[in-house]
C-alpha cells in the first residue's frame, strides 16, 4: 500500500502534456497562447461583460472585459465560477428522454433529429395554438426574441417569464414602479431605473442588496468604491434601512434595523420632516406637500421602532447632501404592501429634486435599434399564477422550459408540481438534470453561455445604452444544440406562417441581421462599412454600445396627486403561534440556486456567516439565548405552510423578532454538488394575503415559529467558532 | 584477516559506494528512448528538403510551445508531394477523416516546470541547442535529459547582473 | 549504613539476597546474567507476539497515511502537528536518561551505575529508534525525504542549514551513532565471555561481536580510554540534542512557543521523563528476568533520589516559564494561560501538573524509592505527566494563534494513535528481544566493582566500602 | 602458559619472572575483569588514540564548516531576511559534526589501535571469563624448568604448553 | 522606473498590494477568481468545516459592538509576503524562499510537507494538500496551464500570482518595453469589483501602491511582529454622519 501511495504521489496530479494539434486551426489560435473571446455573463440577468482566456481550444479563466460600461473589466465570485457551468461533470452530454416515464430519472439519449421529429409531430396533432405554454427564466434576448416570434406566429400566447432571482430582486415590481411614476398610460417598456450610487454623497438604501444580488451588483460594487474613496467631495454616506444585516448594510455607514413592513412608512416619515422643517437647498416643497400631508411622525416611529430623533438626523443627512439617493430595493417586494413602499421610497427623490441630477435617479437610453428597444421585460407573478391555473386545469398540451427550475424555485402553495404532470408533453431545455428536467419527457440540453450565441440588452446598470454580445468561446464540449436552433428547425417543419415568420438558417444568421441594425449609428463605439464587418466588429468588442455616457432624465409624470399611502403588511401565520418573521434570502454564492452545482461557489464562504456548503438559520443572539440554541444546533423552523430543519448561526445582525434563512440549497436534483444538501426555504412560504393578491411573490410576508431539536451539526465555516467574537485580541 | 585490513578495504568500499550513488543521482534522468509516432515521420527527409523547423512549429517564436503543425498545414504541401509514399498516405487517411493525429511526445517536461520557447528565441538560441541535430535524424529523439542541472548549466553561465533572475526558482516553478 | 536492612524490614522476598560480594564466583555471574536470557518461556513469546501485532498494525496506519496523506490525521488549519511531533518529542526526552546515567556517572565513578548502564544506554538507542521514525511519519511526501540528506546534485541544491528541522536530523543522528557506539563499545569483552559460554547461532553472534577480543592489559587499557573520551564527548551531545529539538518550537513566534527559557527547560524535562521511564524499565525487567541480586534496593533508591531531584528541576523550569508568560499578559499566550487554567485544555493541564508534581512528592520517601511497585507506580505517572506536558506545548499552542479568526480544535484519528502506539510496541519489542540477547547487566564491570569493593566492620555493621583507583 | 586465581600470586609470578630476565614485551596477561594499570606489576604502553580523535574532530570541523558555510553560497536563496550565513545556525551544524566525528573516531581508533577485528588463532584459555589470570610467556627453552618453578610456586593454578585457537 | 545604473544586477522592483477596507464590500470574488487562476482544489463539506479548506485568500470578517449598533468589518487575507517572513528560514529543503522582487516564493516540487512553515506563519495564510485534490472530469479542463497542479502533502499560498507576473514581463521583454504600472493584475486585483485590491511595484515612487502606501490611513497586518509585510491595508469605516 505504501508503495502504491508513494507511485501515486510522484506522479503528477494532472497531465497537462497533450500533442493533438488541430485538424484545421481556427484563425488567430496559436498553440500554447492564451487566445481572449469576448462575450457575457449569463449567471444572472445583469449581463456584464467577460473576456475568456482559451488555451488550446479549452476556456481557461474568465475576466470581466474592461471596456464593458456595465462592469469595466471587473466581474463578481458567480461570475468568475462560470467555467464550472462549462465544465460540469453533471451536464447532459446529448438530448435525453425519460425510458421509464416522467419522474424515473432513467434518461435514454436519443438522435436530435428524432427529438425534432416528436416535437413536430406533437405541434402539428396540437388542438388550438393555445394548448401551448412557454416558461422562460433567464434567457438570452435573442432566444427571448424567437420564441416571443415563433409563438406569436403559432396564435399561442406570449411565453410567461419567470426566475427566482429576478423575483426576489424584484424587477417586476420596479418595473410596475417605474411605469406607475415615469411611464404614460400606454408606455410599453419603461426600463427600470439608474440610481447613481458612484456620484451620490448620500444614499439611502431601502432593503437594496446593492453590493450582493440586487439587479447589478457588479456595477453598483464598482460605484460604491467610488462613492467611498473616488469623490472629489470626500466619502459617501450609505445607510442601509433593512430588518437582516446583508453584506450591503455591513458595509454602510449605519444600518437601521426597521420593523419588516414599515420601511415605507419610515420614507414617508423622513419626506414628512422634510417638508415641515424644509429641509434642504431645494426651496420650497409645497408641490410635493401633499404627499405627505396625512403622515405623523410619533406614529412612524411607533409603528418602526425607529426613534424620532434618529429619523430628524438622516432626513437632516439625507437634505443637506447636494447629491442624495433613496432607493427601492428588492426586500420591499417581497412584502405585502410592496408597491406603495416602493413608491413611498422613490418619492423621496422627487421631493429632493434627484431625477436626472448627478448622484440621482435616471432612466437608461433606449438602444437605438428596433430588436433592442425593449429589454427582456419580466412577467408579473399574476401570469405565472395564471399558466400553473391552465396547466391545472389541463388546458395545456405542450409545456416548454427554458432557463428556469419552477419546481424549486417556485413555493410549494403554487402546486407546480401538480400542474406539470397534467401536461402531456413537457420538454425541459436544461443543461443538466434539474427537479424540472425530471418530470419532463424531453430534454433537450441547450449550449451552456459559453458555448452559445446570443445577446442581452444591458438594463439596469450600465451609464449608457449596450448590448451585450454573447458568443462561443469554445466549440461544444457535448452533442448539446442551442434552442434557437431547435425552435427554428421547428419552425421549418411546422410551416406555413410559422416558418415565414422564422426565416433564418440559424439563430447566427439571426443575429447577424439583427446586429447589423445598429450599422451606420453614429454614437457607437465602432462602425462598419458592411453587415458581416459589422458583425465582426460586434464579435471583437462583445457588443455594442454608445461612445460617451447617454441617460435619460426621467419626469416623475405619475407623480400621485393625493397623499401617499403605506397600509401596514399583512404576515400570514399569527404571531402568538408563529412569533418570528421569516427573511429568505437570496445566497451570495447560488443566487437563487442555480449557483449549487458549481463546487467554487459552494465553498465559497458567505460574506457574513462565512459558512459554505449548506443552508443555516440566522437568529440574534438574544433570541438564541431565550430558545437556549447555540451554534450548530440544529432547529425545526415551522410556518403554517411547512417546514425545515437546519443549523443555527447566531447573528447578532438580525432583528429579534426575525429569523433569516438563505435561499439555494435543499434540491433534490441538479448534480453531484447540490443534490441532498441543505433545505429549500420557500418550502415555508405563504401564498399571497389578500393585500398582496395582485403582482407579486411575497416572499418576505411569512411567520415562523423556532422549535429545538436537540441535535447538533457542525456547520462548514472559515471563521473559528472559538475565536468568534475575540477580534480585539489585539 | 587483521582488523587494520579490513579497514581498509572498507574505506575502499564505501569510497566506491559513494561514487556509484554519485554518478547514478548525477544522470538519474535517463534521456527518452524513441517512441513510436503514429506516422514514420523523418525529420531528415524534410530538413533535407530545405523545410525550416520554424515552418512547422511555427509558434517557438510567439509562444511557449514550438507546436505540431496541423494536420491541415501538413496536407499543405502532401497533396501534391510525394503523394505516394506509404507514410504520406496514412497522413492522407487521417485528413479524409477529419481526425486529428496523436503523436508521441520526444522532448518531455515534468509537470512542474514551465518553460516557454519564446524568451529563449527570443535569446537568439538555436533550435539545435537543446534538441542537437534533429534535421539528422529519422526518427526524433531527446538529446540532452533536459532536467533543472542542464537548464541551471546555460543559465549560471549568463552575464553576470542576468543570472540573479536567472537562477530565480520562481522563473520556471510556478 | 547499610542498605539492606530497612530493605529487608519490609520486603524480605525483594532483598533478601547474598551480596554479590560475598562467596560468589565469577563462573556463578556469568551464569546468573546469562541464564535469564536462555530461558523464554511462553510468557516471554506470548508478549512478543502482541507487541509484535501492534507494530504490524501501525505499519499498516503508516501505510494508510502515506497512501491517503497527511489528511487521514486529524490535523487542519492552524493545527498542523500533533500527535506525531508530541510523541517526537517525548522520545526524545526519553532517551535522555540513558547516556546520563552512564556517561555523567561513570565520569563521576559513581558505583551504583554499573548494574544499570547497559539498561540504560540500550534504552537511549532504542528510544531514539523510534523517535526517529517521526520525522519520516510526519512528511506530506514522505518519499522525498532525502531532500534533507546534504548530497551533491546536479541541482546544486542543499539543505536549508537555517532550519531547525535540518540541526534535529543531524543531531538526532550524530546522538544515535554516539549512543549505539557506546553501548556496543562497553558491550564487547560480556560479548567475549558470552562467546566462551555458548554454541550454536548465539556462538557465531557472540564471536563475531567479540571481535577477538580476549581481555589483555592492553585491550582493558584501551577500552577504559575509548569509554573514558566517549563519555566526555556524549555529553554534550546529549544536551545539545533535546535544546535544539526544543528550539524547533522556540525559533517560530507562535504565541507560547517563542521562549528563550525552553532549551534548558527542555532538557530537563527530559531528563526527569527519561529517568523516570529507567526507573520503570529496571523495575519490569528485574522481575521479568529475576535479576534482583544485581538491582538492589541501593539502585532503586539512587536512581529515585536522581528522579526527585529532576522532578524539581522542571517544576523550577516550568514556573519560571510560566511567571513570565502570565505576568507578560501578552493577549493570545494570556488566552492559552486561560483555556490551560480554565478552559478547554483544562484536564490535560491539571493532569499534567498533577502528573509531574505529585511523584516529587512520593519518591521523597525511601519507602517509594526502594518498594519496586511503588517506583513503578511513581514513574510510570511522571511520564504520562511529561506526554501531557509535550501534547499541551505542541497542540494546545498551535490551536491558538494572532488572528482570532484562525483558531482551531484537533481530534486525534485512529491513524494517528496506531503509529504513537506502534512506536511504543517497537520499542518494548526491541528492548524485549535486546534483554534475551545480550547479558543484560555489564558483567565485567560488575566484577570490575567487585575487584574495588571490600567489606569492612565498623562496629557491629559490615559495611561495602568502594577502593579509588586510577 | 599459567592460570592464576589471585591477582596478588599473579604479581609476584611477574615480578619473579622479570628477575628471570623475560622482558614484559614477551608476556602477555590475559583478564576476564579490567585491572588497574600497574596492578600487576607491568609498564603501560603508550596510545596513538587521543591523535586519532583529535585528527577525527578536526575532520568533521571541517566538513561541518563546509556544509553550513560553502553549501549556502552555491545556490544563493535568502530566507526570512537572514543573512546567507549566520552565526547561531552555523554554529550549531559545526558543532554537531565536530561531535559526530570525534565520536565516530573514537570508536574507529580504538578498534585500530586494538587491531580488531580479528578471529585469532591466538593463545587463550576460557577459564579466563571464570576470573582465572592467564599469563602466556615466551621464554628460551633453557629457562624452561626455572619458569615453571616459578609459577607454581606462586600458586599458579595450571601450567601447560597451549595451543592457538580461533577465537 | 527605478534605475539603479551602477547597481550590478538588474533592479528588481518589490511587488505590493493595497487593501482599502474602506472600498472592500466582502463580495469574495477575490476567493473564486484566486481558485480559478491557481488551480485550488475544492475540498468537501465534511473537510472544510474541519478547517481543511484551501482558500488562499479570505475575507476575514468583524463584529464590532452589539445589536442594534452592530457593525461587521472585512479584511480579506492573503500571503502578507513578508520581507522578514518567519515561514522561510524554518523550511529544511528551501522549498519556501525570498526572491528578489520581494515575493515569498514557494516552490511546490521541492516541498516536502513539514508544515513547519504553516506554524511559523503568524497570519496562518498557508494552505495544505492533506488529500490528492480531486478534479472529476471534465473539470480538469478548467485548470490553468500556467501553474503547477499540487498533489497531497504539499503547502501552498498566495503567489501574488507569479505566473501572471511572468507573462507580463516576458510579453513586454517581448515588445522590447518596461512594465507599465498597474500592467500586471493578479487575479483577485484584476476582478475586485470595489477595487479594493491595488497591485504593483513599491520601488516605483510614482506607482499607485506606492501613493496609497503612503496614505494617513495605511497600516499593516500585525505588524508589531516586524514581519514587514508587502500586503499594506487602507483602514476605512470611519463614518461621516453630518449631524
Amino acid at each position: 500500500m505504501t508503495g502504491a501511495g508513494v507511485l501515486t504521489g510522484m506522479s503528477p496530479t494532472v497531465r497537462r502534456v497533450a500533442l493533438e494539434p488541430f485538424v484545421r486551426p481556427p484563425e488567430e489560435e496559436l498553440p500554447g497562447r492564451a487566445t481572449w473571446y469576448a462575450s457575457t455573463c449569463r449567471q444572472c440577468p445583469a449581463g456584464c461583460g467577460i473576456l475568456v482566456r482559451v488555451i488550446n481550444g479549452r476556456a481557461r479563466k474568465i475576466e470581466g472585459n474592461p471596456a464593458h460600461p456595465l462592469n469595466r473589466g471587473k466581474l463578481c465570485a458567480r461570475g468568475q465560477a462560470g467555467l464550472q457551468v462549462l465544465y460540469n461533470p453533471d451536464r447532459l452530454q446529448n438530448a435525453v428522454r425519460q425510458s421509464g416515464g416522467r419522474g424515473s430519472r432513467q434518461f435514454k439519449p436519443i438522435q436530435w433529429t428524432e427529438a425534432i421529429d416528436q416535437l413536430s409531430s406533437a405541434f402539428k396533432s396540437l388542438g388550438a395554438p393555445s394548448r401551448v405554454a412557454f416558461l422562460g427564466g433567464l434567457m438570452s434576448d435573442h432566444l427571448l426574441t424567437l420564441v416571443s416570434g415563433f409563438l406569436k406566429a403559432l396564435g399561442a400566447p406570449p411565453p410567461v417569464l419567470f426566475d427566482l432571482h429576478t423575483a426576489l430582486e424584484g424587477r417586476a415590481e420596479a418595473t410596475d414602479m417605474a411605469r406607475r411614476w415615469f411611464g404614460d398610460s400606454q408606455a410599453q417598456g419603461v426600463p427600470l431605473p439608474l440610481y447613481d450610487i458612484a456620484r451620490a454623497q448620500v444614499v439611502f438604501s431601502f432593503g437594496a442588496n446593492l453590493l450582493e444580488t440586487w439587479m447589478s451588483p457588479v456595477a453598483q460594487g464598482r460605484d460604491y468604491g467610488l462613492m467611498r474613496q473616488g469623490q472629489a467631495g470626500g466619502r459617501g454616506l450609505l445607510v442601509q434601512f433593512e430588518p437582516r444585516l446583508s453584506a450591503t448594510a455591513a458595509s454602510a455607514d449605519e444600518w437601521i434595523p426597521v420593523k419588516p413592513g414599515t420601511e415605507g412608512l419610515i420614507a414617508l416619515g423622513l419626506g414628512r420632516i422634510i417638508v415641515e422643517d424644509n429641509l434642504g437647498q431645494v426651496g420650497s416643497h409645497s408641490e410635493h406637500a401633499h404627499l405627505y400631508r396625512n403622515v405623523s411622525v410619533t406614529d412612524v416611529a411607533d409603528a418602526s421602532g425607529v426613534s424620532v430623533e434618529t429619523l430628524r438626523r438622516l432626513a437632516n443627512a439625507f437634505a443637506a447632501a447636494d447629491h442624495s439617493v433613496a432607493i427601492p430595493g428588492g426586500y420591499l417586494a417581497g412584502l405585502g404592501n410592496g408597491s406603495q413602499t416602493m413608491d413611498a421610497v422613490l418619492a423621496l427623490n422627487v421631493l429632493m429634486r434627484r431625477l436626472g441630477r448627478e448622484g440621482g435617479v435616471f432612466l437608461p437610453h433606449q438602444v437605438p435599434a428596433e430588436p433592442f428597444a425593449s429589454s427582456a421585460s419580466v412577467s408579473s407573478f399574476a401570469q405565472v399564477t395564471d399558466l400553473i391555473e391552465r396547466l391545472k386545469a389541463g388546458q395545456v398540451d405542450i409545456l416548454l422550459i427554458h432557463g428556469c427550475n419552477p419546481l424549486y424555485e417556485l413555493p410549494q402553495w403554487t402546486g407546480i408540481a401538480e400542474a406539470i404532470r397534467r401536461v402531456p408533453l413537457v420538454i425541459s431545455f436544461s443543461s443538466c438534470v434539474d427537479e424540472t428536467a425530471v418530470l419532463a419527457d424531453l430534454v433537450l440540453p441547450d449550449h451552456t453561455y459559453l458555448e452559445g450565441w446570443g445577446y442581452q440588452v444591458v438594463s439596469p446598470g450600465a451609464d449608457r445604452p449596450a448590448v451585450s454580445g454573447q458568443q462561443p468561446v469554445v466549440r461544444p464540449l457535448y452533442d448539446t444544440r442551442a434552442t434557437g436552433d431547435v425552435m427554428l428547425a421547428l419552425a421549418a417543419r411546422i410551416g406555413g406562417q410559422v416558418a415565414q415568420a422564422l426565416p433564418w438558417s440559424d439563430e447566427v444568421a439571426f443575429l447577424e441581421q439583427n446586429s447589423a441594425q445598429l450599422l451606420g449609428t453614429s454614437s457607437g463605439i465602432y462602425d462598419a462599412h458592411t453587415p458581416a464587418g459589422f458583425w465582426s466588429l460586434w464579435r471583437q468588442h462583445g457588443g455594442w454600445w454608445t461612445e460617451k455616457p447617454l441617460r435619460d432624465e426621467p419626469e416623475a409624470i405619475g407623480t400621485p396627486t393625493g397623499p401617499l399611502q403605506v397600509s401596514p403588511a399583512v404576515f400570514a401565520g399569527d404571531a402568538q403561534q408563529h412569533p418570528f418573521h421569516l427573511i429568505p434570502y437570496p445566497s451570495l454564492a447560488l443566487s437563487d440556486g442555480r449557483g449549487a452545482n458549481l463546487p467554487w461557489l459552494q465553498e465559497m464562504p458567505d460574506p457574513m456567516t462565512t459558512a459554505s456548503w449548506n443552508t443555516w438559520v440566522e437568529l440574534n443572539p438574544a433570541t438564541a439565548r431565550s430558545l437556549q440554541v447555540d451554534n450548530n444546533d440544529v432547529v425545526k423552523v415551522v410556518s403554517p405552510y411547512g417546514e425545515l430543519q437546519a443549523p443555527v448561526v447566531v447573528y447578532p445582525g438580525i432583528r429579534p423578532d426575525a429569523v433569516a434563512i438563505p435561499i439555494g440549497q435543499g434540491h433534490r436534483d441538479y448534480g453531484r454538488f447540490a443534490q441532498g444538501r441543505g433545505s429549500n426555504p420557500l418550502a415555508l412560504l405563504a401564498p399571497p394575503s389578500e393585500q398582496a393578491r395582485g403582482s407579486w411573490l411575497p416572499w418576505g410576508a411569512t411567520r415562523v415559529r423556532i422549535e429545538r431539536t436537540g441535535r447538533k451539526q457542525e456547520l462548514a465555516r472559515v471563521e473559528s467558532l472559538d475565536g468568534a467574537g475575540r477580534e480585539k485580541l489585539r | 584477516m587483521t582488523g587494520r585490513r579490513s579497514f581498509v578495504i572498507a574505506l575502499v568500499a564505501t569510497a566506491l559506494l559513494v561514487g556509484t550513488a554519485y554518478w547514478r543521482i548525477h544522470r538519474a534522468s535517463e534521456v527518452s528512448a524513441a517512441s513510436d509516432q503514429p506516422i514514420p515521420f523523418s525529420h531528415r527527409i524534410h530538413a533535407q528538403a530545405g523545410v525550416q523547423c520554424l515552418f512547422c512549429h511555427s509558434s517557438a517564436l510567439r509562444s511557449d510551445v514550438a507546436g505540431i503543425p496541423s494536420v491541415q498545414k501538413c496536407m499543405g504541401c502532401h497533396q501534391t508531394i510525394a503523394a505516394d509514399r506509404e507514410s504520406v498516405k496514412i497522413l492522407a487517411d487521417y485528413w479524409q477523416r477529419q481526425e486529428p493525429i496523436h503523436w508521441q511526445p520526444v522532448n518531455t517536461m515534468p509537470d512542474f516546470v514551465f518553460f516557454s520557447h519564446q524568451p529563449h528565441l527570443g535569446a537568439g538560441l538555436s533550435c539545435e541547442t537543446c534538441h542537437g541535430n534533429v534535421g539528422q535524424m529519422d526518427v526524433a529523439r531527446q538529446q540532452t535529459n533536459m532536467d533543472m542541472g542542464w537548464c541551471l548549466d546555460c543559465h549560471l553561465k549568463q552575464p553576470q547582473e542576468k543570472t540573479a533572475r536567472l537562477a530565480d526558482c520562481l522563473l520556471c516553478h510556478k | 549504613m547499610s542498605q539492606a536492612d530497612p530493605a529487608r524490614a519490609s520486603a524480605p522476598s525483594e532483598y533478601g539476597e547474598r551480596l554479590l560480594l560475598e562467596a560468589r564466583q565469577d563462573a556463578d555471574i556469568n551464569q546468573a546474567v546469562l541464564q535469564p536470557m536462555f530461558r523464554t518461556g511462553p510468557a516471554f513469546w506470548v508478549l512478543v507476539t502482541i507487541l509484535g501485532t501492534l507494530v504490524a498494525w501501525g505499519l499498516y496506519a503508516w501505510g494508510y497515511l502515506v497512501y491517503w496523506g497527511i489528511g487521514a490525521s486529524g490535523k487542519n488549519r492552524p493545527v498542523y502537528w500533533t500527535l506525531f511531533i508530541t510523541t517526537f518529542v517525548f522520545w526524545v526526552g526519553i532517551s535522555h536518561a540513558g547516556t546520563m546515567i552512564s556517561a555523567v556517572l561513570r565520569l563521576l565513578k559513581a558505583d551504583w551505575r554499573r548494574p544499570i548502564t547497559r539498561g540504560a544506554e540500550a534504552m537511549t538507542a532504542f528510544a531514539l529508534m523510534m523517535a526517529g521514525l517521526y520525522p519520516l511519519v510526519h512528511l506530506g511526501r514522505v518519499w522525498k525525504f532525502y531532500w534533507m540528506i546534504p548530497y551533491p546534485n546536479n541541482r546544486l541544491m542543499w539543505p536549508n542549514f537555517q532550519s531547525p528541522l535540518m540541526w534535529d536530523m543531524v543531531a538526532i543522528f550524530t546522538y544515535l551513532i554516539g549512543s549505539t557506539l557506546y553501548l556496543y563499545l562497553a558491550l564487547i569483552p560480556d560479548m567475549a565471555m558470552a562467546r566462551d559460554y555458548t554454541g550454536g547461532w548465539r556462538y557465531r553472534l557472540y564471536r563475531a561481536l567479540a571481535l577477538g577480543w580476549r581481555g589483555t592489559e592492553g585491550e582493558w587499557h584501551k577500552l577504559h580510554r575509548a569509554l573514558s573520551i566517549f563519555s566526555v564527548a556524549i555529553i554534550p551531545i546529549f544536551l545539545s540534542v533535546h535544546s535544539i529539538v526544543s528550539w524547533d518550537f522556540a525559533v517560530t513566534i507562535q504565541p507560547r512557543w517563542h521562549s528563550t527559557i525552553f532549551a534548558p527547560y527542555f532538557v530537563v524535562g527530559a531528563i526527569y521523563s527519561g529517568l523516570s521511564a529507567l526507573a520503570s524499565i529496571l523495575v519490569l525487567v528485574r522481575r521479568g528476568m529475576r535479576l534482583q541480586e544485581f538491582l538492589r534496593a541501593e539502585h532503586f533508591n539512587a536512581l529515585g533520589r536522581l528522579v526527585m531531584v529532576a522532578g524539581m528541576a522542571w517544576t523550577y523550569f516550568w514556573f519560571a516559564g510560566f511567571l513570565v508568560e502570565w505576568y507578560g499578559n501578552e493577549p493570545v499566550t494570556r488566552e492559552l494561560i486561560r483555556q490551560e487554567v480554565a478552559g478547554h485544555l483544562a484536564p490535560l493541564f491539571y493532569l499534567q501538573m498533577s502528573a509531574n508534581l505529585i511523584p516529587v512528592g512520593l519518591l521523597a520517601f525511601k519507602k517509594v524509592r526502594t518498594t519496586p511497585v511503588l517506583l513503578l507506580a511513581a514513574t510510570l505517572l511522571v511520564n504520562v505527566g511529561m506526554f501531557t506536558e509535550r501534547a499541551l506545548i505542541v497542540i494546545g499552542s498551535l490551536q491558538r494563534n494572532d488572528i482570532p479568526f484562525n483558531w482551531g480544535t484537533y481530534r486525534p484519528t485512529w491513524v494517528e494513535v496506531s503509529i504513537v502506539v506502534m512506536t511504543f510496541a517497537g520499542f518494548a519489542l526491541l528492548y524485549t528481544l535486546f534483554s534475551r540477547i545480550v547479558p543484560y547487566v555489564p558483567v565485567w564491570e560488575i566484577k570490575e566493582g567487585r575487584l574495588r569493593y571490600t567489606m569492612r566492620r565498623i562496629g557491629r555493621l559490615l559495611v561495602p566500602t568502594a577502593a579509588e583507583i586510577e | 602458559m599459567a592460570l592464576f586465581q589471585e591477582s596478588m600470586q599473579t604479581a609476584e609470578a611477574i615480578d619473579e619472572l622479570h628477575t628471570l630476565g623475560i622482558p614484559d614485551g614477551q608476556m602477555t596477561v590475559i583478564t576476564g575483569v579490567p585491572y588497574p594499570e600497574r596492578a600487576l606489576g607491568r609498564h603501560v604502553e603508550w596510545l596513538r588514540l587521543p591523535q586519532i580523535v583529535i585528527a577525527g574532530a578536526l575532520s568533521g570541523l571541517v566538513f561541518g564548516i563546509f556544509l553550513a558555510v560553502i553549501t549556502p553560497h552555491l545556490y544563493r536563496l535568502d530566507v526570512g531576511g537572514h543573512p546567507t550565513v549566520s552565526f547561531a545556525p552555523a554554529a550549531i551544524i559545526v558543532f554537531v559534526f565536530t561531535m559526530m566525528a570525534t565520536i565516530v573516531w573514537t570508536f574507529l581508533g580504538v578498534l585500530w589501535e586494538m587491531n580488531f577485528p580479528e578471529f585469532g588463532p591466538k593463545y587463550y584459555d576460557k577459564l579466563v571469563t571464570d576470573g582465572y589470570l592467564a599469563v602466556v610467556l615466551e621464554f628460551p627453552p633453557t629457562l624452561e624448568s626455572q619458569v615453571r618453578q616459578a609459577l607454581t610456586t606462586h600458586g599458579a593454578h595450571n601450567v601447560y604448553r597451549p595451543e592457538k585457537q580461533p577465537l | 522606473m527605478a534605475q539603479d545604473v551602477k547597481s550590478s544586477v538588474e533592479a528588481a522592483p518589490r511587488w505590493a498590494m493595497i487593501v482599502d477596507l474602506d472600498r472592500c464590500t466582502g463580495c469574495q470574488a477575490c476567493v473564486v477568481a484566486c481558485h480559478a487562476e491557481n488551480n485550488i482544489p475544492v475540498v468537501n463539506e465534511q473537510q472544510a468545516a474541519y478547517g481543511r479548506w484551501m482558500h488562499w485568500i479570505i475575507v476575514d470578517r468583524y463584529w464590532e459592538g452589539e445589536y442594534p449598533n452592530v457593525k461587521a468589518r472585512f479584511t480579506p487575507v492573503m500571503c502578507q509576503q513578508c520581507a522578514q517572513a518567519p515561514c522561510e528560514p524554518v523550511c529544511p529543503v528551501f522549498a519556501t524562499y525570498h526572491n528578489r522582487e520581494g515575493l515569498n516564493a514557494q516552490v511546490y516540487n521541492r516541498c516536502i510537507g513539514t508544515r513547519f512553515c504553516g506554524n511559523a506563519c503568524p497570519y496562518k495564510v498557508r494552505a495544505y494538500n492533506w488529500f490528492e485534490p480531486e478534479f472529476p472530469s471534465p473539470l480538469t479542463e478548467q485548470l490553468n496551464p500556467d501553474v503547477t497542479v499540487r498533489s497531497r502533502g504539499i503547502m501552498e499560498k498566495c503567489t501574488f500570482c507569479i505566473q501572471r507576473i511572468r507573462r507580463a514581463e516576458l510579453d513586454a521583454k517581448a515588445q522590447g518595453r518596461q512594465l507599465a504600472d498597474g500592467e500586471v493584475q493578479p487575479a483577485c486585483v484584476q476582478t475586485c469589483p470595489p477595487s479594493a485590491l491595488v497591485f504593483g511595484d513599491l520601488n516605483d515612487p510614482n506607482s499607485q501602491v506606492s501613493q496609497l502606501a503612503r496614505s494617513h490611513r495605511s497600516f499593516r497586518l500585525l505588524d508589531e511582529l516586524g514581519t514587514d509585510p508587502a500586503v499594506i491595508y487602507l483602514k476605512g469605516g470611519e463614518t461621516n454622519v453630518p449631524g
